[in-house]
């Protein structure tokens, strides 16, 4: 089959898979949460709430779209699309089963990490064109964040590839089928710790979501969107978490490995992902949620430093272990 | 009434100046209740606030002129809805004290079960809307406000199966209380605080050294010792300043001298030591709920025969100020009666009123999200504020 | 306090983990909402829901005699009363409750003479139309028998608040030991 | 500083203000207030005496009563915290006068308590920094508490 086909099948079969899994990652999401409120969580519609998230998608597309008068409507209009490709081009380089992936490409994880940093773009463009106070102040405090956290993102994404020595998915993959990199012995643990937290922060969850902190700045930097446009969105943050949770499964609790026979890859895969989304979540549902000067601080004077040491002491450690 | 001709705004300037001013409120989620503030920003701190109040004016003030003495204690309970058993408390108390009328230690006694078990409710409410504001109605807040509000139901069954209603409830008279506990109802009340005083070791964990709640509430909002007293704020806040002040220690009322209890005093002044001290008070209230309904005494409840008219109670000429420690602070009624079955002018000295006005005098310096934290442990309530 | 600073790695993870943990036990708690619609809640027993009017017990006339008491008494005055005079005893000719504006504070049941006005274990008052909240005598008396009545009659409530002398006459006699828990 | 040492110190500094302990002293709580009626121009001086050399530092409440023909009258309450002496200010304006010397330059918390009272009574309170109502709208007619306030206000009952 020549490329082109391939790539068009397989990324129109991803692009699906994945909204898919965003829908029905909210119910599972808000199931897991009431349950830990001791509450019930949607069961009304369908049996146990199964059918929620069609019936909120449904109410999503029907709800009339605003764009209030003085909001700069190019911009405005185009902010919520900038905002979604990002989050859905990191699914292309993700390999969900040793063949089975969009794009293998071997600078796999520069492809992720670059592709998921221009969100922020759309964001702002989000925050600016709404022409609102609010939208304005979550738009500014989403820039310093998401951009103070990539970094320490970066470098707890490149202690894997050190340990594995590729950019390729695939080939961290495989690397770990004998030892997963979560288990090495100190660097992983620390690695995936400064994961999760700058995965947190980069997608503003809590504790880091003073984005849109409902008690000062209403609904943030969507405040103004209603309709598709707000489902966009809502979809483009939700795949970004889905999608760095595939990527934590990769890098760090080794992708397809698992008991069983060879085609029960890729359902490991998913429940390693889900184990991840379900660890986000449950941080979530515990914390408070702190200012945006000290999520700054913490980023520049703690994990910055911290996750620069790690990677220089990965790189001694893989020399000294290559060396001897 | 309105004379539209002078309608005033507030003239927000556009003039360039990199000062902003932004609305907080009316309709705000973190409000407690209908209040708005006109933040003057610097980036993110604040420089100057001023406060908008009376969206929930009813003046409560002339309705009692209007209202006998039999009627008003069920309407009084709608200025402080939160904690509606102190405020009936003042009101009753204040006339109890002109007439000088005699009440039976049974009444004395559940007046002080129900101020205690309201309490208990109330600062519920407060841990849960605090933490709300601070953690988000999507987040760790809504976790704890979850857990509050469970606990707080198991209150309002109590006094469901006591008086009927769930949050205004009318159970002081002139003279004693309306109601008597039914029978099981001490067995279930006992059972509740236990369950309660376990869970709220829960909470505690949850907060107590979560280095986020922390980083959020050390240092921020700061009264000091003076400014508490000039501006009059009472109950937790000015025992978070270092006053060991307690209206049920210092000035015992309705028998309050025969329960041991300790009164929790902090010296920072901040959001956490107001925590602290609520959460002591948790504690201290569960364990007067266990005294009074060990040692409660049998007998009338009430020492004037039941209700019958509505003028039936007369109150001789005389005024008196009465006063109740509330969650929120004291809650004072300062009533003048003319001999008639009405009073002639009755002043409530709401806790809430007091404590909100310190607001313009500490939150300049603070940034936005500071704002929310501090109104959560100011815990004000605007049915008492706007009265 | 001596407490290690919180800042601490160590505190902090040791914070995280005990936060969480509370979180996690308390996944397995049963919820505690109730299905409203579906399941009903069990009321108590001296439930303070829908006001009705009743019948009398032995003679099934109504009730009430129009002596315009709860009208006094009322502090939103929510009750309207129109009393029919006749020879034996009287009739309320009409009665009307504007239910949208009663507090539902109980004093109309504290005074009334004959325990015609009560509450009812029920608080379904969702109407479409405002002005079907302006309750008239024969609807006061549908809701009457349509739901269960609570505990609390004018007489109950009076002989609970008077003096002990009238409120307990079994205690007069029947010597029971003072203190128990009533 | 117990409450008749109090009683003292106020009789020898002030000779126009009448002290009698609150009328209503059926319950003996401590923490019955000395009510002292004071002639309104002494009464920023007598609250500067009362924070400084009496220490009634805690500022309760002020407040005013409508007494028809005889006027106005203020009430404002001060405590001292620590000894558990409570102090009940009362100034009678005298009949027609709305006029009232304001306290916010000795205590801050009077400021909102004046700014109701303005608000219900309409006491021009002179000294007080921004006098303006508080709980009823800016364009409000009239003053609610007072007496000569219509109870039925013209407005249809409001269901």
């Amino acid at each position: 089959m020549n490329p082109w086909l391939y790539s068009a099948i397989s990324g129109f079969i991803v692009l699906n898979a994945v909204i898919g899994m965003v829908t029905y990652v909210t119910l599972l999401e808000r199931k897991f949460a009431a349950r830990m409120q001791s509450r019930i969580g949607p069961y009304r519609v369908g049996p146990h709430g199964l059918l929620q998230p069609i019936a909120d998608a449904l109410k999503l597309m029907m709800k009339e779209d605003i764009v209030p008068r003085l909001a700069d409507r190019r911009v405005f209009n185009l902010a919520p699309i900038v905002f979604l490709v990002p989050c859905m081009l990191i699914f292309a380089t993700i390999p969900f089963a040793p063949g089975l992936g969009v794009a293998d490409l071997n600078i796999g994880l520069l492809f992720f990490l670059a592709v998921s940093s221009m969100e922020i773009v759309g964001l702002f463009m989000a925050g600016w064109g709404s022409n609102n106070k609010y939208a304005l102040l979550s738009a500014m405090r989403a820039v310093n964040q998401i951009i103070s956290y990539d970094l320490p993102f970066i470098f707890a994404a490149l202690v894997p590839v050190l340990l594995a020595g590729s950019l390729k998915l695939s080939d961290i993959a495989a690397a770990q089928s004998g030892l997963w990199f979560v288990f090495y012995p100190v660097i992983g643990q620390l690695a995936f710790l400064a994961f999760v937290v700058s995965t947190l922060a980069a997608e503003n969850r809590v504790p880091f979501d003073i984005l849109e902190a409902e008690s000062e700045l209403v609904a943030g930097f969507r405040v103004e969107y209603s309709g598709m446009k707000f489902a966009l969105i809502q979809l483009g943050e939700y795949a970004h978490v889905i999608g760095s949770s595939f990527l934590g499964a990769i890098l760090f609790l080794g992708a397809w490995a698992g008991p069983g026979p060879e085609w029960l890859g890729p359902l490991w895969m998913l429940l390693k992902a889900m184990f991840l989304f379900l660890l986000i979540t449950w941080v979530r549902w515990s914390f408070v949620r702190i200012r945006v000067d000290q999520i700054l601080t913490l980023s520049w004077k703690v994990l910055m430093p911290a996750t620069l040491l790690l990677l220089v002491s990965t790189a001694i450690v893989v020399v000294w272990r290559a060396g001897v | 009434m309105l004379d539209t001709a002078k309608t005033s705004r507030v003239e927000f300037d556009y003039s360039g100046g990199e000062r902003l001013m932004m609305n907080m409120g009316p309709q705000h989620p973190s409000a407690h209740g209908v209040f708005r503030a006109i933040l003057t920003l610097e980036g993110e701190t604040i420089v100057a606030v001023d406060a908008v109040i009376g969206y929930l004016h009813r003046c409560h003030e002339k309705l009692s002129e209007t209202l006998t003495y039999a009627q008003y204690p069920s309407i009084a309970s709608k200025t402080d809805y939160v904690a509606a058993m102190t405020s009936e408390f003042a009101y009753v108390m204040a006339a109890e004290q002109i007439g000088k009328i005699e009440v039976p230690k049974r009444a004395q006694y559940l007046r002080v079960i129900m101020a205690e078990l309201q309490r208990v409710a109330s600062h519920l409410l407060w841990l849960g809307t605090w933490c709300l504001d601070m953690g988000g109605a999507l987040g760790g807040g809504a976790t704890v406000f979850l857990y509050c509000i469970r606990e707080r139901e198991m209150i309002l069954d109590l006094f469901e199966m006591l008086v009927g209603a769930r949050l205004l409830y009318g159970f002081y008279q002139v003279g004693g209380t309306r109601y008597d506990i039914p029978d099981g109802w001490a067995a279930k009340c006992r059972e509740t605080i236990d369950i309660i005083d376990q869970r709220i070791g829960e909470y505690e964990s949850l907060l107590e050294d979560n280095p986020f709640f922390l980083a959020r509430a050390q240092d921020v909002g700061v009264i000091s010792r003076e400014l508490a007293e000039d501006v009059g704020i009472a109950g937790p806040l000015l025992r978070g300043s270092g006053v060991n002040f307690d209206i049920r220690r210092s000035a015992p009322y309705s028998s309050y001298e025969d329960f041991s209890f300790a009164v929790p005093v902090e010296t920072a002044g901040d959001c956490y030591s107001r925590y602290r001290i609520r959460m002591v008070e948790f504690r201290e209230s569960i364990k007067i709920v266990r005294q009074a309904l060990d040692t409660l005494p049998a007998g009338a409840i009430s020492s004037r025969p039941g209700l019958k008219s509505v003028a039936q109670i007369r109150i001789p000429k005389g005024d008196a100020y009465a006063r109740v420690e509330g969650p929120r602070g004291e809650v004072g009624c300062y009533l003048v009666a003319d001999g008639s079955a009405k009073p002639y002018r009755m002043k409530w000295r709401g806790a809430s009123y007091s404590n909100l006005s310190v607001l313009p005098h500490i939150i300049p310096g603070h940034k936005v999200a500071d704002v929310v934290a501090i109104m959560g442990s100011v815990d004000p309530v605007f049915g008492e504020v706007d009265r | 306090m001596s407490k290690p600073n919180p800042n601490s790695p160590v505190a902090v993870i040791r914070a995280v983990a005990k936060a969480m943990w509370i979180t996690f036990l308390n996944l397995f708690r049963k919820p505690v909402t109730v299905h409203y619609p579906d399941q009903e809640r069990k009321y108590p027993d001296r439930y303070r829901g829908l006001l009705a009017l009743v019948y009398e017990k032995d003679t099934g006339e109504e009730a009430c005699i129009g002596c315009r008491l709860c009208e006094y008494v009322c502090p939103p005055a929510v009750i309207k009363v129109e009393m029919l005079k006749s020879e034996k005893r009287n009739y309320a000719k009409s009665f009307s409750l504007e239910l949208y504006a009663c507090e539902f504070c109980e004093l109309c049941v504290q005074v009334c003479p004959t325990d015609a006005i009560v509450m009812m274990k029920s608080f379904d008052l969702a109407t479409a139309d405002r002005r079907e909240m302006l309750l008239d005598k024969d609807r006061l008396h549908a809701i009457g028998l349509q739901y269960q009545q609570s505990w609390a009659t004018g007489n109950l409530l009076r002989a609970m608040q008077g003096p002990p002398k009238m409120a307990r006459p079994e205690e007069a006699h029947a010597a029971k030991p003072a203190g128990s828990e009533a | 500083m117990t409450r008749d040492e109090a009683k003292t110190r106020i009789a020898e500094r002030f000779s126009g203000a009448q002290v009698e302990p609150a009328s209503a002293e059926a319950t003996a709580g401590r923490g019955m207030p000395l009510v002292v009626t004071i002639p309104p121009d002494q009464w920023l001086a007598f609250a500067q005496f009362a924070k400084t050399t009496l220490g009634c530092r805690f500022f309760s409440f002020s407040s005013a009563v409508d007494w028809k023909e005889q006027g106005l009258e203020v009430i404002a309450r001060v405590e001292n915290l620590d000894d558990g002496v409570a102090l009940m200010m009362k100034t009678k304006l005298g009949p027609g006068v709305s006029s009232c010397p304001s306290l916010v330059p000795v205590f801050r918390g009077a400021n909102w308590m004046e700014r109701e009272c303005y608000d219900m009574f309409g006491i021009r309170f002179d000294g007080h920094t921004d006098l303006r109502r508080i709980l009823l709208s800016d364009d409000w007619v009239g003053h609610p508490l007072l007496k000569s306030y219509a109870v039925d206000t013209p407005y249809p009952p409001y269901r």
